[in-house]
């Protein structure tokens, strides 16, 4: 049965034939998982190899505005679950996807976001094997919320880890900064701003087979997603025991980024990512890690940012523009637009 | 970044650095017998920190950072009566993002907000106006905060509202200026300092003249800076310049902001809605005298105090300081964050104690992220 | 304190209000004029000015801007011939 | 450091100290992971046997209020992803956590929470291995909500599903039905109903192995959530292609769910249950099942409710007390409470 | 569940069909000549539905099933009426989840709450009231839906609200009346019945006699009926007993429940608060003169439609059935549920075509769900 | 229509607005009394009255209830002798 609502109502989370016809259309025909059962049952030869580990990984995401320029949140939730797998190591295999609806939700936008989810899937070839619906009143959720969780493997012998960074390993990114975070502002439209800022959301798995493929002895990657860049680091020089320098001159940011950091008082190094990570390679393999992050679109901003150091343990610093030197501590609550 | 990113030139830097030294020599000053300048201006503290600038001038000068970050001023009691407006049935209390997270007694604004206060934060004041305009049925108020940089923008908000006869519209007028403070600081006999960098933004409202007293009354050079790197560099060699000729002048750097007079428009506004207290209070440096401004009466139906009777000298208010905060002791350079027993420790930004650590622009906050001192210490 | 940051009038969005729009670095945000505007709202536009808290604070005055440039453009000159001379001399006593 | 708040605020989501400090004190120090990286890294021997699956499966938790009388929104949380994977005839093994919580939730609530997780998760022998938090402004969620994801592994040669069961199966449920619905209802007040009804909230894992050892050709399993036994039976009718028929006398139910019910016009048979599954097994293992499930805390009221036929393909009746029959329909919406 | 589950005993219930079976014998009634009784109230379809005693009953005994469920002959731009009140701003529009689902022309109160409107389910007019005095600064309107049954509690509810003083308390009063659509029904020349169950908790506020007409003036049985199965076949019985010896009489089989003359505090309440429209809208029926209620002037505080001006009578509406419904030929008993053409096809409970699709008290909806005539069909 | 379902009332809760606690089956709701109260309102405490949207609408008339069911029962009992006859004379029939 056609679904002929417009709009999704408290019915459609009811448990009964609205329910349904919700989940049908909009979901399961799109996802197209192997059964009806509550329960996706999975075979993976990779999983069985001697050696070989399960990688699991959850993330909710909860994105205002929920479609922005650069995706939506059905992108970001596949990408971020994908990146969440990929940065340790593993190649995602399945994900499961959950939603919670606010009552009102359109359901043409409901289809757009899925069929993003689909189509991002796709391109990281994971499948979305499994997932639920819940409806909430309205006032009860922003428009919808999605929580996907992540299956993958690691193969035999890799153990990429926070705490295998040594003092020396190179760290480099991928791309420009603080692009989503910038982006989400600007398109939520809180402070009135507005600027052509699409966010970087993407999945990055293909560039982490790159990035292992040329340098197998990766120590340790991070996808800079809420806290930025600066919160990555912090997280890998308290893990590792190091310290880090990064290079003001080095970090890559797009003009607008910087506009709208400096007329907000923001740092960009503080702001969320959803297509940018940081990984660090033994010095040896830096160059090769970042050609071939350079063979890959998601790469190709690619540049080296700093290294790790025996400087004090667990501390970022940075070279400013003049030679200076600052910390780059972790933020301390949120990010917060300031005018002194 | 046009007017902002060609004053971030490293090679002028090094070159302005030379000069800076030279000229401290000059001078004679050393480590143990360093000059004395003080940016008065928390976005000048917040520069010097996030360029570095501190670990790269010489030695034999030392920054005093000043009392210019109206976030750290504010006492605790403002804050306590933020909350207590925004409590108010059917309030939209606007605030910048900078007071959002300064503790009251009871709670910070932040606080009151996931307590389930409508507290909304804006960029401007026009943002707050337009909330009015949008919510007839709501009390829309503005938290007026800042030096006189920011007096205008309320100011003038004020007068729009009173334009198109806007009901729902308040600022809390928490308004400060900048010169006696400088003043209460050159008076304490404790105080040693050589010369000052003013805060530029706010002599493009009200020019340079301000600061006469200053050169005149006081004998110390002060330059009125920008605040790209370059222009402090280029201001503080200005001031050492004058220290080092024995002059004491009130110099512009940052000409092509600041008029000598000001700007007429900003301050027939501020004329118009606001006038002088008899004192204000500031925290860590108490009352003082002619320093904070309230909205005239006849734009009363704007002034939040008048509205809801909740505000400054509204009620008696428990001025007093958490114990064993030295952030007076900071502020007047007789000590430095890192000297102070509660820095890094009682103190965080997390958990602020003192009022200097509660902006980013708070000298120790500054000191704390940024690591003035921290930078050379092994991590904890 | 007092975060500021030069932007350009880039049109006039509302004439009784006094607002335009401003922009810094691709990045567009409406403002309040009063402070620099003349007679006519619309000389306001291809203006610079100081934006601070939706307000343009202060018209940008280019001359003076290009000077104090000029002037570090200057020093930073003067500093590379004199660490050049110094390299100089360094090499020549290296040499020596 | 100690957390100082005594609510969420936005600065605990902020990706900043704050947030560092609640993920820590509130949710790892208990859920206690294997280490701090972006997802958990896990090895199973029975996952790597031949012909062993691995079964997913994912569910989002909105109840309102979060605790009610038998249970809180976390231990639902974890009892329907261990139900979910446990009715497919999957062991659970590792379950993901992702909270999305709202500004102003009381920290002292998170901590209730996450302290009934836990205990049901060792109740369950399962482990909570990964998970994630996000903080969402007032009034953009309901407190707090909970989406779980469920990793386990289905022995080879078993397969249960919805298409297998076939007429003569016998369908027994564990016990009283619709419990889960009223407690929610009276808890949450809304008819201004008040009642002693305790959730039926419980995890069904050990159940399912009792049964599953008892009755080795064990056709299906529901467990009979949202939109109660009805649709659970409308499910399994129409995947299998039979008929169902159950009696009304046979239907267990509590005196005050029926009044519940009788006040306001619901039918017990829609009700959500939340540690109510019901199992098709082969006629001449229903005497075992029965048996086996009785040995089981969360068995004891079991008892058979009626069979598969070969009466119209896809279609559940019930043989009312007078001995009539009618259509047990699947919910058109969801269950209004009525007047006339 | 005392005075309910002993009204369900199967051994009685047994024992009463036998003595239908030998009744409908003797008075000669067959398959293809039945002896028809219309159950009025939709409670009583419902319980024939869920109890299956449609199928337990002899071929010869047809139920027709009557226009007694008042959301089921709620027009559809009565629906849009409650649209348009739950859309007026500051409004708390609260009804019975009854009314949730039935469709208007332009969605329905799910749908509108979807859409943002504050739309409530309550169990009773007295939560309504209830929100009232919490919301003091919203208006909380609630939807009188309902027969004589119902309307003594909204009447009474208004007297509350009246003794209170509450200003932002309003009923919008659609309940109507039962004996006029019966008379409507007697009147139809296509109509062919033999006797009522009368709807018994109706008569437990009106009492038996405004039924008298049906037995005097049109000389068929009424035995005014309870609930529980016992009770429907113990009346079933006595119509069909009636029949047989020639009798038209009003009994009254609910004595546990209905006074004679029904209940003298609810009558008064309905006459304090309300008077009869001259004539209402019924959806499957048409206008039937005197067969809705109005408030009182007196009243007119507590009034929706004096309130915001809407309401029955208060602009154009347009009164068209959907094409294609038979739901009149199904109410008069000229068709079966399923022998409409759009029954399961253009016509479910997820997209109800016509009114006795819409409740789960509508014929054609019992019919579908619990399984009337589908129940020996092949699944689709 | 009209859903109603018998309860007792167990409590005033507000006299003045002639609230009561009424209970079915151990649920328990307040309900207005309004329609069965005489004078004196404590009276109305542990009668049995058939409840509709909150309201107590009727009292029940417990002598006519247990005449209506010992009608009832009686019944039953026929049918069930008349069953019990029927099943003999099957049986002396099969045993012929
Ligand atoms: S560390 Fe804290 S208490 Fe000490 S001076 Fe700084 S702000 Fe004041
Ligand atoms: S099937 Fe629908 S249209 Fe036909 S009579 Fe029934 S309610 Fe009316
Ligand atoms: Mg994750
Ligand atoms: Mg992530
Ligand atoms: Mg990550
Ligand atoms: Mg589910
Ligand atoms: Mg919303
Ligand atoms: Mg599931
Ligand atoms: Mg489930
Ligand atoms: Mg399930
Ligand atoms: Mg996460
Ligand atoms: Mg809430």
């Amino acid at each position: 049965m056609a679904l002929r609502d417009e709009r999704v109502t408290l019915a459609h989370g009811g448990g009964g034939k609205a329910m349904r016809d919700l989940i049908e259309e909009v979901f399961t025909s799109v996802f197209q998982p192997d059964a009806m059962e509550d329960q996706a049952r999975l075979v993976s030869e990779a999983l069985c190899e001697p050696g070989a580990r399960l990688a699991m990984t959850t993330d909710g995401f909860v994105v205002d505005p929920v479609e922005f320029p650069g995706g939506d949140i059905g992108k970001i939730a596949v990408c971020g679950t994908v990146n969440d797998l990929a940065v340790g190591g593993a190649k995602p295999l399945w994900l499961s996807a959950a939603f919670i609806i606010e009552e009102g939700t359109e359901i043409a936008l409901l289809r757009r976001i899925v069929a993003s989810m689909q189509a991002e899937a796709e391109k990281a070839g994971v499948r979305i094997v499994t997932g639920d619906t819940k409806v909430v009143g309205r006032g009860s959720a922003d428009k919808v919320f999605i929580t996907t969780s992540g299956v993958g493997v690691i193969p035999p012998g890799r153990d990429m880890a926070a705490t295998k960074v040594r003092p020396g390993d190179v760290a480099i990114v991928n791309g420009v900064l603080g692009d989503h975070g910038a982006a989400i502002m600007a398109a939520r439209g809180d402070m009135a701003l507005s600027a052509e800022i699409p966010s970087d959301c993407a999945g990055l798995g293909h560039l982490m087979q790159a990035v292992l493929a040329a340098a197998p002895d990766a120590r340790a990657c991070r996808d800079a997603t809420r806290g930025g860049l600066a919160s990555a680091l912090n997280e890998i020089a308290e893990a590792a025991g190091v310290g880090i320098e990064i290079e003001e001159t080095a970090l890559p940011l797009r003009p607008e980024v910087k506009g709208v950091c400096e007329i907000l008082g923001l740092d960009p190094l503080y702001l969320a990512n959803e297509g940018t990570l940081v990984v660090f390679v033994p010095e040896d393999q830096a160059e090769a890690a970042l050609a071939a992050m350079k063979t890959v679109p998601e790469g190709a901003g690619a540049t080296v940012i700093g290294k790790a150091t025996d400087g004090p343990k667990g501390r970022v610093t940075m070279r400013t523009l003049f030679g200076g030197g600052r910390i780059v501590d972790m933020l301390v609550g949120e990010q917060l637009p300031r005018i002194c | 970044m046009k007017y902002a990113e060609e004053f971030r030139d490293p090679k002028a830097a090094k070159a302005l650095l030379a000069r800076i030294q030279d000229v401290v020599t000059e001078i004679g000053a050393t480590k143990d017998k360093p000059v004395h300048i003080m940016e008065v201006c928390g976005g000048h503290t917040h520069a010097i920190f996030r360029y570095g600038l501190d670990k790269l001038t010489p030695e034999g000068l030392e920054f005093i950072h000043g009392p210019g970050c109206p976030v750290c001023v504010l006492p605790m009691s403002r804050v306590d009566e933020c909350v207590e407006l925004a409590e108010q049935e059917g309030v939209i209390f606007c605030t910048f993002g900078d007071a959002m997270r300064v503790p009251g007694t009871r709670k910070s604004l932040m606080q009151a907000k996931a307590d389930g206060c409508d507290i909304r934060m804006v960029y401007s004041p026009l943002d707050a106006l337009e909330l009015a305009r949008r919510n007839p049925d709501r009390q829309v108020v503005f938290f007026g905060l800042g030096f006189e940089t920011t007096t205008p923008s309320t100011a003038l908000s004020i007068q729009q509202a009173a334009r198109e006869g806007l009901e729902n519209f308040s600022v809390f007028c928490n308004h400060i200026v900048v010169p006696p403070p400088i003043k209460a600081l050159l008076d304490d006999p404790h105080m040693v300092l050589d010369g000052f960098v003013g805060p530029g933004h706010v002599s493009m409202v009200i020019g340079i003249h301000p600061y006469d007293f200053i050169a005149q009354d006081y004998g110390k050079p002060i330059v009125v800076a920008g605040f790209e790197p370059l222009d402090l560099l280029q201001s503080v060699l200005m001031v050492l310049e004058q220290i080092r000729d024995g002059r004491a002048e009130v110099e512009n750097q940052y000409a092509r902001i600041v008029p000598e007079h000001g700007n007429p428009v900003s301050l027939a506004a501020i004329e118009d809605v606001y006038e002088m207290r008899p004192s204000f209070e500031w925290r860590g440096l108490g009352e003082i005298d002619s320093s904070g401004l309230r909205i005239r009466e006849k734009y009363a139906a704007y002034d939040a105090e008048a509205k809801f009777g909740i505000g400054y000298g509204a009620g008696a208010r428990v001025v007093k300081e958490p114990e064993g905060c030295a952030c007076g002791a900071v502020m007047t350079g007789r000590m430095k964050p890192v000297q102070c027993p509660q820095f890094g420790l009682g103190c965080t930004p997390e958990m602020p104690l003192g009022a200097l650590m509660v902006s980013s622009e708070g000298a120790c906050a500054a000191y704390y992220q940024y690591g003035g001192a921290r930078a050379a210490e092994p991590a904890e | 304190m007092c975060l500021g940051i030069p932007g350009q009038i880039v049109e006039i969005t509302d004439a009784a209000r006094m607002m335009a729009m401003a922009e810094v670095s691709g990045v567009r945000r409406e403002v309040n004029v009063a402070c620099i505007a003349g007679a006519d709202l619309n000389e306001a536009v291809g203006k610079w000015a100081l934006i601070h808290v939706g307000f343009a604070m202060s018209e940008i005055d280019e001359a003076e801007a290009a000077e104090t440039l000029e002037a570090l453009r200057h020093l930073g000159e003067a500093q590379e011939e004199l660490e050049a001379m110094a390299a100089g001399q360094a090499a020549l006593e290296d040499a020596r």
